[in-house]
């Protein structure tokens, strides 16, 4: 196992170098650059910006120059961020997007997996049919929405009640993340409940679940023991690359409740063309990526034996 | 639903708390360019001269000064000191400006110390920084050493990139200077004690402040970084923020929610500019004259924004601007073409025989939604009244930029706000020499007229310069001119003397208090 | 010999896209301790469906228990909720399955699977119930048991599965151990073993086994008693001698024609049952048999023969056992087949 | 039951039927089977309908609704779905200069208080065109402010939207701020050119729904401005489903939007599905270095940044600015989106293929593409369709989130995701300009989730086995 991971750990390494060369080459195709503003600049200040920067080297120079300093673990000042550096700006904003994130992955798939097996064992039957109708209405709506209405909703609780108990934006307690997270995971949630239905239609009419009712098993023991086992790979599968995808940051419900994320960042950045920060954040979303995929592939190794041999 | 027990004002500690729609990108003040990083530097730091509550420019760490074509100088006052007590003194101020000019320091900005000898040539390298017209004779007084006549010079001085830095300070911080809350030293009203980035800032009343009696409020704070109307809202209505500003979308919510919605107009045009480029279809006049013709600036204002406070655009030059001794506009009225078919198709028929055939016309417009929608308004205008085909190019923010600057457009929806308190602010848009002028637009007589309101000092030359070039815009169809921003915002009802500013910071907490 | 479940006119039904199907048609017998009971007929017959039902493993919907009852011990089993039915289940009845590939959970080892019943059922904690599971393995024979108990399915073959899944009905020495056809998809020569490993077990345990088989040579191996089942019903039981010696009934005469069997000359063709079972969407109103028997009468067609009792063991539904009907002199040539 | 007496009759020999082998149920082929079993299955008859149903509203619906999508009526911005309304004609706009004192010179000092201003009337009849009012002058006041609410407003904090303000000497004001025929509650307070004295007089009215004879033209509603005089009355266009922001009419918007979306939403999850399905069965048979390989890939492009990619796609296919890049998007989309897929597909094949029938069928000579082609990848239906029906919403939200960067659809053309997300912003106040678009795409989202478990219960053979 550990061969294994060291392997996959290895070939990980190369795709993030692959992601940051491919993402560096794109980056400087794309007109415009990070110092253009507003108001215009002359010659000469643009000049001593470009030295400032480095960007008056050739391309491939800079390139190495950038490979260098990822290398030692630094990506550099941010062009419009105050030059803050990038390291800060992950170390600072990261952790909030983390525990949003997680919160959020948590409540989608407790929900998933609940709605995934209750829309199994109940199929074609109704609490199915509601199921689904709410899993449409999920996914066929912006998530704009959701995060407006969750966020109205809060304001007309604390009005009904006369004072703030929820918070309606911003970060801080718990009950800064609750609407949030809630908002953040309900897409999430949605596919997973219709995956986890559809993987557990095939596990309910396997043979080793009418052995484990022969045996006298409770229903619900079955199901932990013996369905959910089975009937979770493509849930795990899934959750791997959303887990990577949510807590770098769900740009739109940072953006309504007026939390500090990481997600921003990603979009501003490539707005504005900040050289620096769209590596740092593609860099670091890659490797997170890399390494939670590597963390579902183990995981399949533990849920199903047959596939830890290959 | 009134607000309820709201922590957005607090009477006792006089403590107000608000929300940014981002995060400072810059508070170093020979650097800082946008608006959000100006407003906050207007409440913690001072230059020479500052804004009274009216947005009169009033004596600031100047006591007073002395105004002639060669130099200006200032006289600082005995109790202006820093927010670790020690004085402020002209050196900080020479010592910023030199920053400012630096070419090291590549400040976007620096265009605006042109006024002041030297400067424009140490910016491009060829003095050095030693060089600036801006001399300390001793710890009190500094005399400025003017380029050329610049009678607005007392009004440029009160912008942000005029601000005092002290040296020592500033060589301890090296490349962190104004990175964090203690990376600053503070000369103005507030001062920052907490900054977690794009998260919430706190600033507090700066009892070394020479000025600090006059202020009442003790605390300003930022506890919100979004840049979502709907959030913002929302918080208002939650109690939690005093201030907030309302757009289209959100303005019918807060009438539901029957706030006191007030009005403020920004002081910024916004305008179609036209591409000049030779070759371009748009450098033809008479095109331009049959646009001018059939776009009706009313149904802009009153149907496509549909916001209250917008004025109806008339002239590159807003209503604010004052003039020799009233407003620009009342004593130079702007010329007006008016909604008139005839004159479209007349003017349409010889722009067709100059150029044999219109070609389908590009609108670059940036890709925040309004601007989206006012494309789709123009290209419908155009279609119907003229049988022009339209297309829109929505860009990216540096995209945008790029298209600008290469002149990858044949119109562009672009906007101007004042820099200072001049006409020249606008007046010098559309000179060839200016960067800003991306349509490339060339004109002798424009440039003339520039450069003369640039040199000279009597009012009424300006004014009249001015008036001409106005004219000239109008005659030569430069720009389209949509309409003069205006917005409209909520306000708790318990704070008084917010001052809405057209330049320098706003909304300007400064002379605010909060009543019981 | 007491009876420790008795089975009474069971019927089972299923809804289909195509309509009903009758499943089960009444069907009755009796299991005495330490003995076993064979329930034989062809695939499609309701051998399958009649214990599954008793198990409480018919999925509802679509399948439904329509009438009958079957007592264990003196209480009624039927349509029981899974808490009940749990009581016992997997306690006084043991069950195991045709194919051992697909009845054990792929993703958990042997040990655990057999150890959960002991866990649940008896209480035991976790090394214990696995220590037993292990003791477990080694009475069915396996090698290197406490090994074997750490692997997986997929690492067994068909053979040790099956033993597997022997030892893991056996965990809490039920009464009874239902084989639902244990050996059809094993290779004769491990078909031997288990059916070998079943007989001791029952030796050893007393415990009484019900087989469901098509093969009628299993059923001569192993049974006591058998019960032959056609188109939901079952048309003849007695013991085992009364069924291959004195079988008077017309389809268990036609199943041990078709049965081929090393006396058997080779150059004379076997003869098979024309015609295929009936379609139980409409099952037919008088004997299911009457469209393949060639001794079909009128009677047969409209009515549903009676069960008459052959002697005090043996019974078997045939109008040809009325005393108006012809005899039939294979019936009766049946008798005299023991003195052979 | 009744003892039955057998007679001898009944012990005849059965006349042998020759009919040995009748069958009662025809044998159908897998694929006849399965089409029948879909036909009896309830829910995909309603989305094989509804599918139906969105190709009339796609390609019919113009014909019979032939509004132009792209027609602007600035009059009707963001009307709710009504009925055909009555408007009065009425002369072009002319401007107004309003009521001027001359020689007016302000007060010398501010008052503590003023009385409300009189006189607060309308200095012509008011239309959606414009309101005029005029009043008073209020001795000591240096300006007057103009409040406008739609509904009374209670105190002098609730005087609604501040539309304007005017110098001591003009005692008019003209609104119009999109007017439109409902109860106005004007509010007028005098001020000190600064602030404002604590007093306000109040006006109501109710301005008509006017249109100028050359709108009528346009609007197509007569053929000659001179066909009608000011003062008649006109029947303007009905909009069964509402107006949206620019006043276009939302029925046939969502026609024209229909045409991108469904488009969009159809074709490019099937590409990217397909793509993924293949990908991802081949990597998950083959397994060790080849799916390492492969897999690696996947994470590669999942990584990418989406924004940025998109927008060198844009370059690289060359759109022209403005033009709709509807094939470009496609494309981008199809090569971007496919990981997700891939790798829920290979996750099923790994399971899959341990099981016994693979074996016997890589036994009977089944070459590898046939062994994952014909029996492997049939058998990850489940989790297939359900990507499928996740990846149709995905695509037509993100061919509207390009379409903010100026790939995809370029305006005026509609589509049902950028009209939805138009709608978002103004969804408290004009419902409809969300509801309807997110009605259509649910509705579409919902005929392919049916059809799809229809699919998995007509073809999966497990479903089937059992009855």
């Amino acid at each position: 196992m550990l061969a294994y991971t060291l392997k996959r750990l290895f070939a990980g390494v190369i795709t993030v170098w692959f992601i940051a060369t491919a993402t560096f080459i794109a980056m400087h195709q794309v007109p415009g650059d990070p110092l253009m503003n507003d108001k215009a600049v002359s010659a000469e200040i643009r000049a001593n910006l470009e030295a400032k920067y480095g960007l008056d080297k050739p391309v491939t120079e800079q390139y190495f120059i950038f490979l260098g300093n990822m290398l030692s673990g630094d990506f550099g000042i941010s062009f419009t961020q105050q030059n803050r550096r990038v390291n800060d700006i992950i170390r600072d904003h990261f952790p909030i997007s983390a525990i949003l994130g997680l919160l959020a992955i948590f409540f989608a798939a407790t929900g998933g997996v609940l709605w995934g097996a209750l829309t199994a064992i109940y199929r074609n039957r109704l609490p199915d049919i509601v199921i689904m109708f709410l899993v449409i209405l999920g996914i066929s709506v912006p998530s704009f929405v959701f995060a407006a209405l969750g966020q109205l909703f809060l304001v007309n609780l604390n009005s009904l009640f006369g004072q703030s108990i929820i918070p309606v934006a911003g970060w801080g307690t718990i009950w800064h993340m609750l609407m949030p997270s809630m908002v953040l995971g309900l897409g999430t949630m949605a596919l997973l409940t219709r995956l986890m239905r559809s993987s557990m239609l095939e596990v309910v009419n396997e043979d080793y679940i009418k052995t484990a009712r022969a045996k006298g098993l409770s229903p619900t023991r079955i199901f932990f023991r013996h369905q959910l086992r089975n009937a979770i790979l493509p849930v795990i599968t899934v959750l791997g690359p959303q887990i990577a995808a949510i807590t770098t940051g769900g740009f739109v419900v940072e953006l309504v409740f007026a939390i500090p994320g990481l997600g921003r960042y990603f979009v501003q950045a490539v707005q504005q063309l900040d050289y620096t920060v769209i590596m740092g954040t593609t860099v670091f979303y890659g490797a997170f990526l890399v390494l939670m995929v590597i963390i579902v592939d183990i995981l399949y190794g533990f849920i199903d034996p047959r596939v830890r041999l290959s | 639903m009134a607000i309820h027990a709201s922590d957005a004002v607090d009477f006792e500690s006089q403590t107000l708390t608000i929300a940014l729609t981002q995060e400072p990108p810059q508070l170093n003040s020979t650097k800082a360019t946008d608006q959000v990083s100006g407003t906050l530097l207007g409440h913690l730091m001072q230059g020479l001269v500052r804004y009274d509550r009216r947005g009169k420019v009033i004596p600031g760490v100047a006591e007073r000064w002395e105004m002639d074509e060669k130099t200006a100088t200032f006289w600082l006052r005995e109790d202006a000191k820093w927010s670790d007590g020690k004085p402020v003194t002209a050196h900080d101020f020479v010592f910023a400006w030199q920053r400012v000019v630096d070419p090291k320091t590549a400040s976007e900005y620096a265009f605006i110390l042109a006024p002041i000898l030297n400067a424009a040539e140490i910016n491009e390298g060829k003095l050095p920084v030693s060089q600036l017209g801006a001399v300390a004779l001793d710890d009190r007084t500094l005399q400025v050493n003017l380029a050329r006549p610049t009678a607005y010079f007392v009004k440029l001085a009160v912008f942000i990139t005029f601000y005092p830095i002290r040296q020592d300070f500033f060589e301890s911080r090296g490349d962190q200077y104004a990175a964090e809350a203690k990376d600053l030293l503070y000369n103005g009203p507030f001062k920052l004690t907490e900054w977690t980035h794009s998260a919430s800032l706190k600033m507090v009343k700066n009892e070394h402040y020479w000025d600090s009696e006059n202020i009442s409020l003790n605390a300003i704070n930022v506890d919100y970084i979004t840049a979502d109307t709907r959030a913002r809202l929302n918080l208002y209505t939650d109690g939690k923020i005093a201030f907030t500003r309302l757009d289209g979308e959100t303005y019918k919510d807060a009438l539901s929610q029957r706030f006191r919605i007030r009005r403020f107009t920004t002081g910024s045009t916004f305008f179609l500019e036209y591409n000049h480029r030779p070759g371009k279809p748009t450098d033809n006049r008479n095109l331009r004259k049959a646009i001018q013709s059939v776009f009706d600036p009313d149904e802009m204002v009153n149907r496509v924004l549909a916001t209250p406070g917008n004025l109806r655009g008339e002239s590159l030059f807003p209503v604010w601007i004052n003039g020799v001794n009233d407003k620009f506009r009342k004593e130079y009225p702007a010329p007006q073409a008016g909604y008139n078919i005839k004159e479209a198709k007349r003017y349409l028929e010889l722009a067709v025989k100059e150029l044999g055939s219109i070609p389908p016309l590009v609108l670059l417009v940036s890709d925040s939604p309004t601007a989206t929608k006012q494309g789709e308004y123009i290209q419908g205008v155009l279609l119907n009244k003229l049988g022009i085909e339209l297309k829109i190019d929505v860009q990216t923010f540096k995209q945008r930029l790029a298209k600008m600057t290469s002149g990858e457009f044949d119109i562009v929806g672009a906007g101007w706000g004042p820099d200072f308190d001049d006409i020249l602010t606008f007046g010098d848009l559309f000179a060839s020499w200016n960067m800003n002028n991306r349509g490339r637009y060339n004109n002798p007589e424009y440039d003339r007229l520039v450069r003369l309101t640039m040199n000279s000092t009597d009012p009424k030359t300006r004014m009249d310069a001015m008036g001409k070039a106005q004219q000239i815009l109008f005659d030569d169809a430069v720009i389209l001119p949509q309409y003069e921003q205006g917005v409209i915002y909520l306000l708790n009802p318990k704070i008084k003397g917010v001052a809405r500013r057209v330049i320098g910071p706003d909304p300007d907490f400064t002379y605010a208090r909060i009543v019981p | 010999m007491d009876t420790i479940l008795s089975v009474k006119d069971l019927e089972v039904e299923f809804a289909t896209y195509g309509g009903t199907v009758k499943a089960v048609r009444g069907v009755s017998f009796d299991v005495t301790r330490g003995e076993t009971l064979a329930i034989v007929g062809e695939s499609g017959c309701g051998k399958s469906v009649t214990v599954q039902s008793l198990m409480g493993l018919i999925p509802m919907p679509p399948g439904k228990i329509t009438g009958g009852t079957a007592t264990l011990n003196g209480k009624n089993i039927l349509n029981l909720p899974p808490a009940e039915a749990n009581k016992f289940r997997g306690v006084e009845v043991g069950m195991i399955f045709q194919d051992p590939m697909s009845s054990l959970n792929p993703t958990m080892t042997i040990g655990d699977q057999i150890a959960e019943t002991l866990k649940v059922h008896r209480g035991k904690s976790d090394q214990e119930a696995f220590k037993l599971a292990v003791e477990l393995l080694e009475r069915t024979h396996i090698p290197e048991a406490p090994k074997r108990a750490k692997q997986y399915p997929f690492e067994f073959s068909g053979g040790m599965l099956q033993r597997a899944m022997i030892a893991q009905s056996l965990a809490c020495n039920p009464a009874i151990l239902i084989a639902d056809e244990p050996t059809t998809a094993l290779d004769v020569t491990i078909q031997a073993q288990i059916l070998e490993l079943m007989l001791e077990l029952q030796r050893t345990e007393n415990m009484s086994i019900i087989l469901i088989t098509h093969d009628l040579a299993v059923v001569a191996r192993m049974a006591d008693r058998v019960a032959v089942m056609y188109a939901g019903q079952v048309i003849e039981s007695g013991t085992v001698d009364d069924i291959f010696y004195r079988s008077s009934h017309p389809y268990t005469l036609g199943l041990k024609e078709a049965m081929p069997s090393n006396t058997h000359d080779r150059d004379k063709s076997l003869s098979p049952i024309l015609g295929s079972p009936p379609d139980l969407f409409k099952p037919p109103v008088g004997c299911g048999y009457c469209a393949r028997c060639p001794y079909a009468m009128t009677i047969c067609a409209e009515h549903l023969p009676t069960a008459t009792a052959i002697s005090e063991s043996h019974e078997a539904s045939c109008w040809l056992h009325h005393p108006t009907a012809p005899d039939i002199e294979e019936l009766h040539q049946l008798e005299d087949q023991d003195a052979g | 039951m009744s003892l039955f007496e057998p007679t001898a009759a009944d012990f005849e020999p059965l006349a042998r039927q020759e009919k040995t082998e009748q069958i009662t149920r025809p044998s159908l082929s897998y694929w006849q089977d399965a089409w029948v079993r879909l036909k009896k299955n309830t829910r995909a008859i309603i989305s094989l309908g509804i599918i139906v149903l969105l190709g009339i509203f796609t390609l019919i619906g113009p014909l019979l609704w032939s509004v132009n999508p792209a027609l602007q009526n600035l009059n009707q911005v963001s009307q709710a779905p009504s009925w055909a309304k009555s408007a009065v004609v009425i002369a072009p706009y002319q401007r107004w200069n309003g009521i001027r004192l001359d020689n007016y010179t302000s007060p010398d000092q501010t008052f503590t208080s003023l009385p409300a201003p009189t006189g607060f009337s309308t200095a012509d009849t008011p239309t959606t065109q414009r309101v005029r009012l005029a009043w008073d002058q209020v001795p000591g006041a240096d300006g007057y402010n103009v409040y406008r609410n739609n509904r009374a407003p209670r105190d002098f904090n609730d005087l609604g939207l501040p539309l304007g303000s005017t110098y001591g000497d003009e005692l008019s004001y003209e609104d119009r701020l999109s007017l439109e025929p409902r109860e106005y509650y004007y509010s007028l307070v005098p001020t000190d050119g600064y602030d404002e004295y604590e007093v306000y007089s109040q006006l109501i009215l109710t301005p008509a729904l006017g249109l100028t004879p050359d709108e009528a033209v346009e609007r197509e509603l007569i053929t000659d401005p001179h066909e009608v005089n000011i003062g008649d009355y006109l029947t303007i266009e009905f909009h069964p489903l509402g107006t949206d922001y620019l006043g276009r009419d939302m029925l046939a918007r969502l026609m024209e939007g229909a045409r991108v979306s469904l488009f969009i939403g159809i074709v490019a999850p099937f590409l990217f599905v397909l793509v993924g399905i293949i990908y991802g069965g081949f990597a998950g048979y083959f397994g060790g270095r080849v799916d390492g390989l492969l897999m690696r890939f996947a994470e590669f492009v999942v990584a990418l940044p989406f924004l940025l990619f998109m927008i060198l796609f844009k370059i690289a296919f060359g759109i022209g600015p403005g033009e709709s890049g509807i094939m470009p998007m496609l494309l981008a989309l199809v090569l971007l989106s496919w990981p997700s897929t891939a790798r829920l597909v290979r996750g099923q094949v790994l399971q899959i293929r341990e099981e016994g029938y693979i074996e016997a069928a890589r036994l009977l000579g089944a070459k590898d593409h046939y062994l994952v082609l014909r029996h492997i990848i049939p058998n990850t239906m489940g989790v297939i369709l359900v990507t499928l029906t996740f990846a149709v919403p995905a695509a037509i939200f993100t061919e509207a989130f390009l379409s903010f960067i100026g790939m995809g659809v370029a305006p005026p053309t509609p589509s049902w995701g950028s009209m939805c997300n138009e709608g978002v912003k103004t969804m408290l106040s004009h419902p409809h300009e969300l509801i309807f678009p997110a009605l259509l795409i649910s509705i579409t989202v919902l005929a392919f989730n049916l059809l799809g478990d229809g699919l998995t219960e007509a073809l999966d053979s497990k479903m089937r086995s059992r009855d």
